[in-house]
């Protein structure tokens, strides 16, 4: 765990901001973030939650159709193989890594103000790769013969190739998601505990115990589960970087003008990191309204601190933007340069989708700026409206990426427009059905803040007496 | 509880983490081995006060890494050097064609590592154990909450009823129960 | 065995048996009905006299397993094998044996030989032995294999709507016959054909009913041009172009390589086209054509004019030459023209004529047959002019005695004078000009029997309708382009039990009904006269052909004075102001209308316009600028009382005021495939002109309409000199290297390899074979005939008129066709063809991303794709910078297209919902089904797929010389024994495939060209087919002459020159 | 807070690992064997609708296998005799057998006699007999010793990993092109050779002299 507190010797001048408001007690912290699980159903929950499962009904619904029909009902074609299917799954992964770096980077870096959003950002994580994994899954033609992609030893002596982007992509997102749900229940159980001990009824007692696993808060357990904690940070630090690394792998790889880039990993990353706070955020903020008594544990000071990583990750993206560019005209290769200028910024000759891209540089390079200014990343409507772009944006960037490179590439004589159909635009809808109702359940169910590791911030936590101790975790 | 039952310990409540640090400290000191304190949340430089070292689980997560990457390595290798060889994209089938693995090498580690870790941990802190002789004392479910709590047990060497109660009450324990099996 | 050997019984094949269905075992009911309709009493036993040995043949080869699915076996379902009772003469399980025989086509019969497995004939090739083919063959060969397995036929005897039989037609045709007398009030009305023994039957026919009509019509005939010929040259003969004696040839709106050709025109024009070397001589080919025809794509000059213009162009051009030249004959008929408005370069004419004068016996100006007979008259003369008479222009008697027009048999009806009208074949109700009222005067006749092979229009206002058979299922003989005589004989019984047309004339000639080839056999007697009958025949049907038997050429003479008499008082069409020419084309895909309901043609996009399932009016950009349309507008063509409303398509290189529609198109009573295709245009046509108008008006409608589109963008983007690389033929003489060194590779370092490649097969190595392909961009005319022989050979699924707009059609093999232009407001670019197929890349990018292994690369070089593994991530169509790989979205061979809501608004609320979900019948039918290559996967949903280098033959041939080697260590496949089924149908001999370690094989040879590039060498993808740059032949005083192929291939700066308006469709 | 488990619930982790390894193991190791072809096609010997003895008609008559199966030299298909061909015997001897009532049946209808498969290959594996028995594969390689068998059984797994056992190694199974249909012979012993031994020497011997080269990594051999 983090190096212990040091606010006894820290000048007064220096001393920071707290990180819960107004002096709560644990018990204090205890009782709001229990209440929420423990209160009954708020009517606006039902009112968020019906109108997010019937979306993610029909998803799945389109999900069903599409396997039964076949992939010829989206809008995909001999040229663009890949479009809607593709960019949802990056979008959704790219979200995905928000929480499971809060989690990680942060706690190696040791930014303690991670502890009061950190559990809801995992769980967005988690349902964020759920959404992500659907889309791998069923953009093939034959979904049955999908296990071809698992290494099993089989009657046919053939194994999957291991050098494809596509099944680094299954060994990554697996992982990724595998890993991520370790790390997420294992910070969940002391919460789960406390859940178990207050619980009233004995259904509650039972499911909230089963899951704690007889927690009891003993430092012989605390002990490995602190080391625990930080192997597992240190793992999920360099596979959070790795996955989207392995994703922008499927396009860095490729021959394809625009996908053909080196700077794809880094530039994947930041962007991943960049739509990920964003959508944090544009979960947390309304969650924050709708829970007033979160209001000392997700502050300002969170939300000015998110706005900061945005700032800074959006402008890595637009700075990879304008390098993507620098390199196409650098090349002097027609075909890239065709791509980038033509195609993407629609210089000088029919850029189909040219409007997508400006959509993107609009809202992830743009709108982002506005955090230059203080009082916008304290700004609730600001701060909403920005991650709105952006999560727009982040969208539109896999789009670009994907559907742009492909629609126009080698033989002008394959060049071929791509529009969605129903069942797309529906699947990607719902897909955030799917995403919100999932979060919703976990709102309700399961503490959204993360009890014992605010606790851990607060000035009681620290033995006072104890100035400074060697910090061996 | 009206029929006897096999004493389990003696729990102690504390008020706070400081309190329960300096607690910690002459329990240790008094030459306790079978006790432990618990808290809401992880108290740092509770282990030394405990006389506890340091968690050696990273030793099984660096053997579970290790077997993990050298899993991915094999399974990379032997069906596409080994066993079907296949020309794939003029790529060659010896060693030069490693860093194409090398995403899959790296994911198993972490698999692996990540696997070790969770199960590693569940088997030394002899987790799930959905029935424990602490949860019979009422006032322990504090402890999920603000609690701190010392429980030294019965099986200890140097454990006396009167004597360790005394001892808890001595450190600043308030409410000392006798917890039974 | 290897493909070119012909095996043949020494005993006809008649007898054949119907192959079944697995639904056989079923024993339904309908199938027993079917059964009863197939084998009608003692069909069986049709062997001209010869005890049957096959009467016993029930089912098909052993090998094929039947579907009964008892579940006997606790761990399987039971399967039975089921062997014939008493073995099949020549048949053996699972081999293919090839017939030779012929297809009838009005431009004579094509020899072709037909591939059969297990007595089904899937595949059509040219007949190599025969000088017109040399294995050869065009899209309508390829394709007549389908027609033969369409769903769509006519199965059934409909009298007046009504399902009659066999039995009660010859019955109905006794009364008439017997109550016809002298024949007066019988009528023929016939296709055009020129079997011998058609024409003896007439000739008895004539004798029996001597007052009998015998009419032919045919919508895309050749009537002007026997006019013309009969004035220039007299009666009786036809005048035949030798393109490869030509050294110059202009051709005056005729499309002789596309739909005024054949396989013959295209090889002879290519065998000139042949480049070797730069001391390689090419013909010169001037072009002069309203609108782009594969012609005019492959001509060196091309000049848009107005088809009817051409008249004044030809006047134009007879004057340069009659000025030169002095001939008296020419300046005769020339001066007996009035003098017309000239709206194109005067320049372009007389340098042209300076060409043509320069090589004079040794050029050669062809005539569209749409044109005036007149002018056809002044390009006869300008050819005698030229001395081209004798040397590149032939005589050929014509064999077919003269008929009387549709027009004639108008009159006749009108005149009751036709009690009993015999239509055979055709479909006179929708393709005869609109002036006759066909449909009107038909239903006037008292009896109308038809032999048809659809129940289409024309059945509609029959009282009855036979089915007729296809050429696959009867017995004929024709001739072929060159005048031989050719043999036609049946791979299978009839499907559905169907009459040939040589059976009804033979009943109308009081003989009996064929039951074999007697027919054949008696015409071929008088025409071979043969010492040893039975022999010789055989040898007729083993060849295909009767060796030598080409037509003496007659001695053709101009004739000056008669040509003026025929031209004086015509006047050429002029084009008003205002008003626009429609010029009526035929289909390259569906011809006149005949072959709308086959779904590989339809499919296959234009080699033009790149339009699939549908024909549109075409217009020159400017002339849609004027009009207010764009792309896929629907526009309003009135001519005359007739309006026909069409989409409209922007075609660049058009002529201004010019609208091009294609025939064939907006049929009403047709199969499924061929339904809710196109628009019309027939209506527009009348008696006087028949092949274009004048003075037509045309509006926008403001509706639109969509067409499928194979090739969204035509533009080259300035990449010609990357893709498409060409010079003219004095650069090539300068630099014979220039393809090596262009675009990128001009510039580019060389790629330097980290690792070693695996090894492919070395010419030592146990399997010495490495295949490779070269497609020559010189001769190559995009005409496609290669898409449909690889969508028949590769089992290639039609996806449909929906599926292809969304840009999924399936085909392999692609021709890429392209504009290009330096000024992106020229509105005469130039135009490219680029056949595109898999190039089986050596570092092939769709291996690495497969995650599955479902693509990977055999040590003989070929990229195979294996289907079961394949899970469909369609990841490898994306890294392929060819864009050559094809994906099953649907289920397209199980789920038939044309069985898809009938009602095509139904369709377009939502894509798909009513047209491939599960509940949607699956399954094709038994007959869809028979037309398949049984030696090539039949492709599921949700797999890709793409060219194969036709792996089956390759394995196929592997398998053979393994086979004959036995025991030697020799497994080298004899050179050049087999190849590619696109590079075997090519008529212009422009794709060779083969084994690149073999030094003597003709791909080998090819690959030394210094010619050859390969495409998008940069990305070190080391594909396996080179292609061959394309040399232009201008000449340099011509107007213009210098920018020829700059705009293909941009000297500098890829975007800037090269660039086009728009260039999306 | 009261213990709401019994204490017994804390043997459950154990039972819960010990069932769940106990059940993955049984899984790992009866998938294998119960549903690869190993399994569900070895011994499949199914009732023909005549009992052909190939044991009397091959080993006791010293009948080829090709006067039946005639066309497995020339074509991929080995075909099943016709009814034609079992009647060049089977018209004089053991015509009263009532076993053979069906085959006289079928000469006289002329209705075919419907065998029952046992050797199925997938429909997208193109497998050719005449490519593999004039190259020195013999008919025992694949199908077993039919000449022993009263009824025939599937006698080898036929799976694709099998497959390519023989094509990557195919000296275990070549032999002289006049042994092919002796399905009993074996390759001649040298001094202190096992036949196993003997066959390698023999088949590497063939390969190379020969220029074996099945398809090991061309996919296209065997699906196109």
């Amino acid at each position: 765990m983090a190096e212990s507190a040091v606010t006894l010797t820290t000048p007064k001048e220096l001393e920071r901001v707290p990180l819960v408001t107004n002096d709560r007690k644990h018990t204090w912290i205890t009782d709001k973030v229990s209440s929420i699980v423990e209160e009954r159903t708020p009517l606006w929950w039902w009112v968020a939650f019906l109108p997010c499962s019937l979306i993610a009904l029909i998803g799945l619904f389109c999900i069903g159709y599409q396997i039964s029909n076949g992939v010829g009902v989206w809008g995909e074609n001999k040229t663009v193989g890949w479009a809607w299917d593709i960019t949802n799954f990056v979008f959704w992964i790219g979200i995905g890594h928000a929480g499971t770096l809060i989690s990680a980077i942060l706690f190696l870096t040791r930014q303690k103000w991670r502890t009061s959003i950190n559990r809801a950002a995992e769980a967005m994580t988690l349902f964020a790769v759920v959404c992500a994994g659907i889309f791998p899954g069923i953009h093939v033609g034959r979904v049955w013969m999908a296990w071809f992609l698992a290494p099993i030893p089989n009657a046919n002596g053939i194994w999957p190739n291991f050098r494809s982007p596509l099944l680094w992509d299954v060994f990554a997102v697996s992982t990724y998601f595998t890993v991520s749900v370790l790390f997420w229940y294992t910070g969940l159980v002391p919460d789960l505990a406390t859940l178990r001990d207050r619980a009233k009824s004995r259904v509650a007692k039972y499911l909230y115990g089963i899951f704690a696993l007889g927690w009891r808060g003993s430092n012989r357990q605390w002990r490995h589960y602190e080391m625990a904690y930080l192997l597992l940070a240190g793992l999920s630090t360099p596979l959070v970087l790795s996955v989207h690394s392995v994703v922008s792998f499927d396009f860095a790889t490729s021959i394809v003008p625009g996908w053909h880039t080196t700077i794809f990993p880094p530039y994947f990353v930041a962007g991943a990191i960049f739509g990920g706070f964003a959508m944090v955020l544009t979960i947390l903020l309304p969650a924050r309204l709708l829970y007033p008594q979160l209001d000392d544990l997700v502050t300002r000071q969170h939300v000015d601190k998110m706005s900061k990583i945005i700032l800074l990750t959006g402008t890595i993206v637009g700075y990879a933007y304008l390098t993507e560019l620098f390199m196409a005209y650098y090349s002097g290769n027609p075909f890239e340069k065709f791509t980038f200028f033509s195609a993407r910024m629609g210089i000088d000759n029919p850029g189909w989708y040219a409007w997508a891209y400006y959509v993107m540089m609009f809202c992830n390079v743009i709108s982002p700026q506005l955090f230059w200014i203080k009082s916008m990343r304290t700004n609730y409507i600001a701060v909403m409206t920005v991650c709105m772009f952006v999560n727009v944006g982040m969208w539109f960037e896999r789009f670009v990426i994907i559907v742009t490179s492909l629609a126009q590439d080698f033989l002008p004589s394959s060049w071929r427009h791509y529009s969605p159909s129903w069942v797309e635009i529906w699947t990607f809808v719902g897909t955030f059905g799917i995403f919100l109702s999932l979060f919703l359940l976990f709102m309700r169910f399961l503490p959204m803040i993360c009890m014992f590791e605010v606790k851990l911030v607060t000035p009681e936590a620290d033995p006072h007496h104890e100035p400074k101790k060697e910090g061996q975790h | 509880m009206a029929e006897y039952r096999k004493i389990y310990g003696l729990g102690a409540q504390f008020e706070s983490a400081a309190a329960l640090m300096k607690a910690a400290e002459k329990i240790r000191d008094a030459g306790f081995s079978k006790w432990d304190v618990h808290t809401p949340f992880p108290v740092h430089g509770m282990d030394k006060a405990m006389g506890l070292g340091k968690s050696w689980l990273s030793t099984p997560v660096l053997i579970g890494g290790a077997i993990g990457t050298l899993t991915a390595t094999l399974l990379t290798f032997i069906p596409s050097w080994g066993i079907y060889p296949m020309i794939v994209h003029g790529k060659p089938f010896n060693w030069a064609t490693l860093p194409a693995f090398f995403p899959i090498m790296f994911e198993l580690t972490v698999l692996f590592s990540a696997f070790t870790t969770v199960f590693a941990l569940l088997i030394m802190n002899q987790l799930p154990k959905w029935y424990h002789p602490v949860f019979n004392w009422e006032r322990f479910s504090r402890v999920t909450d603000d609690g701190f709590f010392i429980v030294v047990e019965a099986r200890d060497a140097k454990f006396s009823e009167t004597k360790t109660r005394a001892l808890l009450e001595e450190v600043g324990g308030s409410h000392v129960t006798l917890i039974h099996d | 065995m290897s493909k070119r050997i012909l095996q043949h019984p020494t005993e006809p094949a008649t007898g054949r048996k119907y192959w079944r269905s697995l639904g056989q075992l079923g024993d339904t009911p309908e199938f027993r009905g079917w059964l009863t309709r197939e084998f009608p009493q003692g069909a069986a036993e049709m062997q001209g006299g010869e005890v049957s040995r096959r009467n016993f043949l029930q089912l098909m080869g052993a090998s094929m397993a039947l579907a009964g699915l008892s579940f006997a076996g606790c761990r399987r379902p039971e399967k039975h094998l089921v062997p014939f009772t008493r073995g099949v003469e020549w048949s053996i399980p699972g081999k293919p044996i090839f017939y030779t025989t012929a297809r009838p086509s009005r431009r004579g019969y094509a020899p072709l030989v037909a591939v059969t497995h297990d007595g089904r004939p899937t595949k059509i090739e040219g007949n190599p032995q025969h000088p017109v083919s040399k294995g050869a063959t065009d899209m309508h060969s390829q394709s007549s294999v389908l027609d033969l397995y369409d769903t769509d036929r006519a199965r059934f005897f409909v009298k007046k709507g009504e399902k009659s039989d066999a039995a009660a037609f010859e019955k109905a045709l006794d009364g008439l016959i017997g109550a016809a007398g002298d024949g007066a009030g019988l009528a023929f009305l016939l296709e055009k054909n020129n079997s011998p023994t058609r024409e003896r039957l007439r000739g008895e026919i004539a004798k029996k009913f001597p007052k009998a009509s015998w009419t032919v019509y045919e919508p895309l005939g050749t009537e002007l041009a026997d006019e013309a010929a009969a004035a220039a040259f007299g009666g009786g003969v036809a005048a035949v172009p030798v393109i490869d004696k030509a050294d110059v040839i202009m051709s005056l709106d005729c499309d002789f390589l596309g739909v005024e050709g054949d396989v013959n025109t295209i090889r002879e024009f290519s065998a000139r086209r042949k480049v070797t070397g730069p001391g390689s001589k090419m013909n010169r080919l001037y072009v002069a054509e309203n609108r782009y025809t594969v012609t005019g794509g492959i001509a060196d000059h091309r000049m848009r004019v107005p088809a009817s213009q051409i008249g004044a162009f030809a006047l134009a051009l007879a004057a340069e030459i009659a000025t030169a030249t002095k001939d008296a004959a020419l300046v005769q008929t020339a001066t007996a023209f009035g003098t017309p408005a000239m709206q194109f370069n005067a320049e372009w004419v007389k340098v042209s004529a300076e060409d043509l004068l320069k090589n004079k016996g040794a050029s050669l100006v062809l005539v569209g047959a749409r044109q005036p007979a007149a002018v056809q008259v002044l390009v006869a003369a300008i050819n005698a002019a030229l001395g081209n008479i004798g040397k590149t222009i032939v005589g050929r008697k014509l064999t077919e005695k003269p008929a009387q027009s549709i027009a004639e048999l108008s009159k006749d009806i009108d005149d009751k004078k036709v009690k009993t009208l015999v239509i055979v074949g055709g479909n006179p109700v929708y393709n005869a000009p609109e002036d006759l009222k066909w449909a009107d005067r038909q239903k006037s006749v008292e009896m109308v029997v038809r032999l048809g092979y659809y129940e289409d229009e024309t059945a509609a206002h029959a009282h009855w309708n036979a089915p007729l058979t296809h050429y696959l299922e009867s017995w004929g003989d024709g001739l072929a382009a060159d005048g031989s005589y050719v043999s036609v004989q049946p791979m299978i019984l009839p499907l559905f039990g169907g009459w040939s047309e040589l059976d009804l004339l033979a009943k109308f000639a009081g003989l009996l009904k064929p039951t074999g080839p007697e027919l054949i056999q008696e015409t071929f007697k008088a025409l071979a006269n043969p010492t040893e009958f039975v022999g010789a025949w055989a040898k007729f049907l083993h060849d295909g052909f009767l060796a030598d038997s080409a037509a003496k050429l007659e001695a053709l003479k101009f004739d000056g004075a008669a040509a003026a008499k025929a031209v004086t008082g015509k006047s050429l069409p002029a084009l008003a102001e205002g008003a626009y020419e429609v010029v009526f084309t035929g289909c390259a895909k569906v011809d006149d209308g005949r072959f709308t309901n086959n779904g590989w043609l339809q499919e296959i996009p234009d080699p033009i316009t790149k339009i699939a399932w549908d024909n549109a009016a075409l217009i020159s950009p400017a002339t849609a600028k004027k009009l207010g349309v764009e792309d896929n507008g629907l526009i309003a063509i009135t001519v005359g009382n007739s309006t026909l409303t069409v989409a409209a398509i922007l075609a660049p290189g058009h002529a201004e005021n010019s609208i091009s529609i294609a025939l064939g198109y907006g049929r009403t009573v047709v199969g499924q495939v061929g339904a809710h295709t196109g628009f019309n245009a027939y209506p527009l046509r009348t008696t006087a002109s028949p092949y274009f108008v004048t003075g037509a008006t045309a509006k926008a409608t403001g509706k639109a309409y969509k067409l499928a589109l194979t090739q969204e963008h035509w533009a080259l983007e300035g990449r010609g000199s990357d893709l498409t690389r060409e010079a003219t033929l004095e650069e090539y003489k300068a630099k014979p290297d220039f393809a090596k060194k262009m675009g990128m590779d001009a510039h580019i370092p060389p790629n330097v390899s980290l690792y070693t490649n695996p090894p492919l097969n070395k010419p030592e190595s146990l399997d010495p074979h490495a295949w490779g392909m070269v497609v020559d961009l010189n001769t190559c005319i995009g005409c496609s005939a290669c898409m449909v022989a690889c969508q028949s050979e590769n089992n290639i699924p039609i996806v449909g008129k929906e599926q292809v707009a969304e840009g999924r059609e399936m085909h392999w093999i692609r021709t890429d066709r392209y504009f290009a232009s330096t000024d992106k407001n020229d509105a005469d670019p130039e135009m490219v063809s680029q056949p595109m197929m898999c190039q089986h890349c050596e570092n092939a990018p769709c291996e690495t991303v497969c995650p599955v292994n479902a693509t990977v690369h055999s040590e003989d070089g070929l990229n195979v794709m294996a289907y079961n593994r394949c899970i469909g991530t369609r990841y490898c169509a994306n890294n392929c910078p060819f864009k050559v790989r094809r994906f099953n979205f649907f289920d397209y061979n199980e789920r038939n297209v044309h069985g898809r809501a009938k009602n095509p608004d139904d369709r377009k609320l939502f894509t798909g919902l009513y047209e491939w979900n599960l509940t949607s019948e699956r399954g094709a039918e038994d007959v869809t089904k028979m037309s398949k290559n049984p030696n090539v996967t039949v492709r599921m949903r949700g797999v890709m797929e793409k060219c194969t280098f036709c792996v089956q033959r390759i394995q196929e041939a592997k398998i053979a010389t393994k086979v004959a080697v036995r025991d030697s260590g020799d497994v080298r496949i004899p050179t050049d024994a087999f190849t590619t089924a696109c590079a075997q149908a090519c008529p212009a001999d422009a794709i060779t495939f083969g084994d690149i370690n073999n030094p003597e094989s003709a791909v080998s040879k090819l690959k030394a060209s210094e010619r050859g590039y390969r495409l998008l060498e940069y990305l070190n993808v080391g594909s396996r087919v080179t292609y061959l740059a394309r040399i232009r032949n201008p000449n340099t005083e011509m107007p213009g002459a210098k920018d020829i192929g700059k705009a293909v291939r941009p000297k500098q700066g890829h975007k800037k020159a090269g660039h086009e308006t728009g260039g999306k469709h | 807070m009261a213990n709401i488990f019994p204490r017994g619930s804390n043997i459950l982790p154990f039972k819960i690992v010990l069932c769940g390894l106990i059940a993955g193991g049984a899984v790992s190791l009866a998938v294998p064997y119960y549903f690869t072809p190993l399994y569900t096609r070895v011994g499949y010997k199914p009732a023909q609708p005549i009992p052909f003895p190939h044991d009397v008609h091959v080993a006791q008559l010293g009948m080829d296998c090709r006067y039946c199966h005639s066309f497995v030299e020339v074509a991929a298909h080995s075909n099943l005799p016709t009814t034609q061909v079992c009647m060049n015997c089977h018209q004089g001897v053991q015509k009263e057998n009532p076993k053979l009532a069906p085959l006289h049946e079928s000469w006289r209808t002329g209705k075919p006699i419907e065998w029952v498969q046992i050797h199925k290959t997938p429909d997208y594996v193109y497998f050719n007999h005449a490519a593999h028995v004039n190259r020195g594969v013999s008919c025992v390689s694949c199908h077993g010793r039919v000449d022993k068998m009263d009824v025939v059984y599937h006698a080898e797994s036929h799976s694709m990993s099998w497959c390519l056992d023989c094509h990557r190694a195919p000296e275990n199974a070549l032999r002289p092109l006049d042994k092919i249909t002796d399905l009993g012979w074996q390759a001649p012993l040298a001094k202190d050779q096992t036949p196993k031994e003997a066959q390698l020497e023999l088949g590497l011997g063939l390969k190379k002299k020969w220029h074996i080269n099945p398809p090991d990594k061309n996919c296209a051999g065997c699906h196109r």
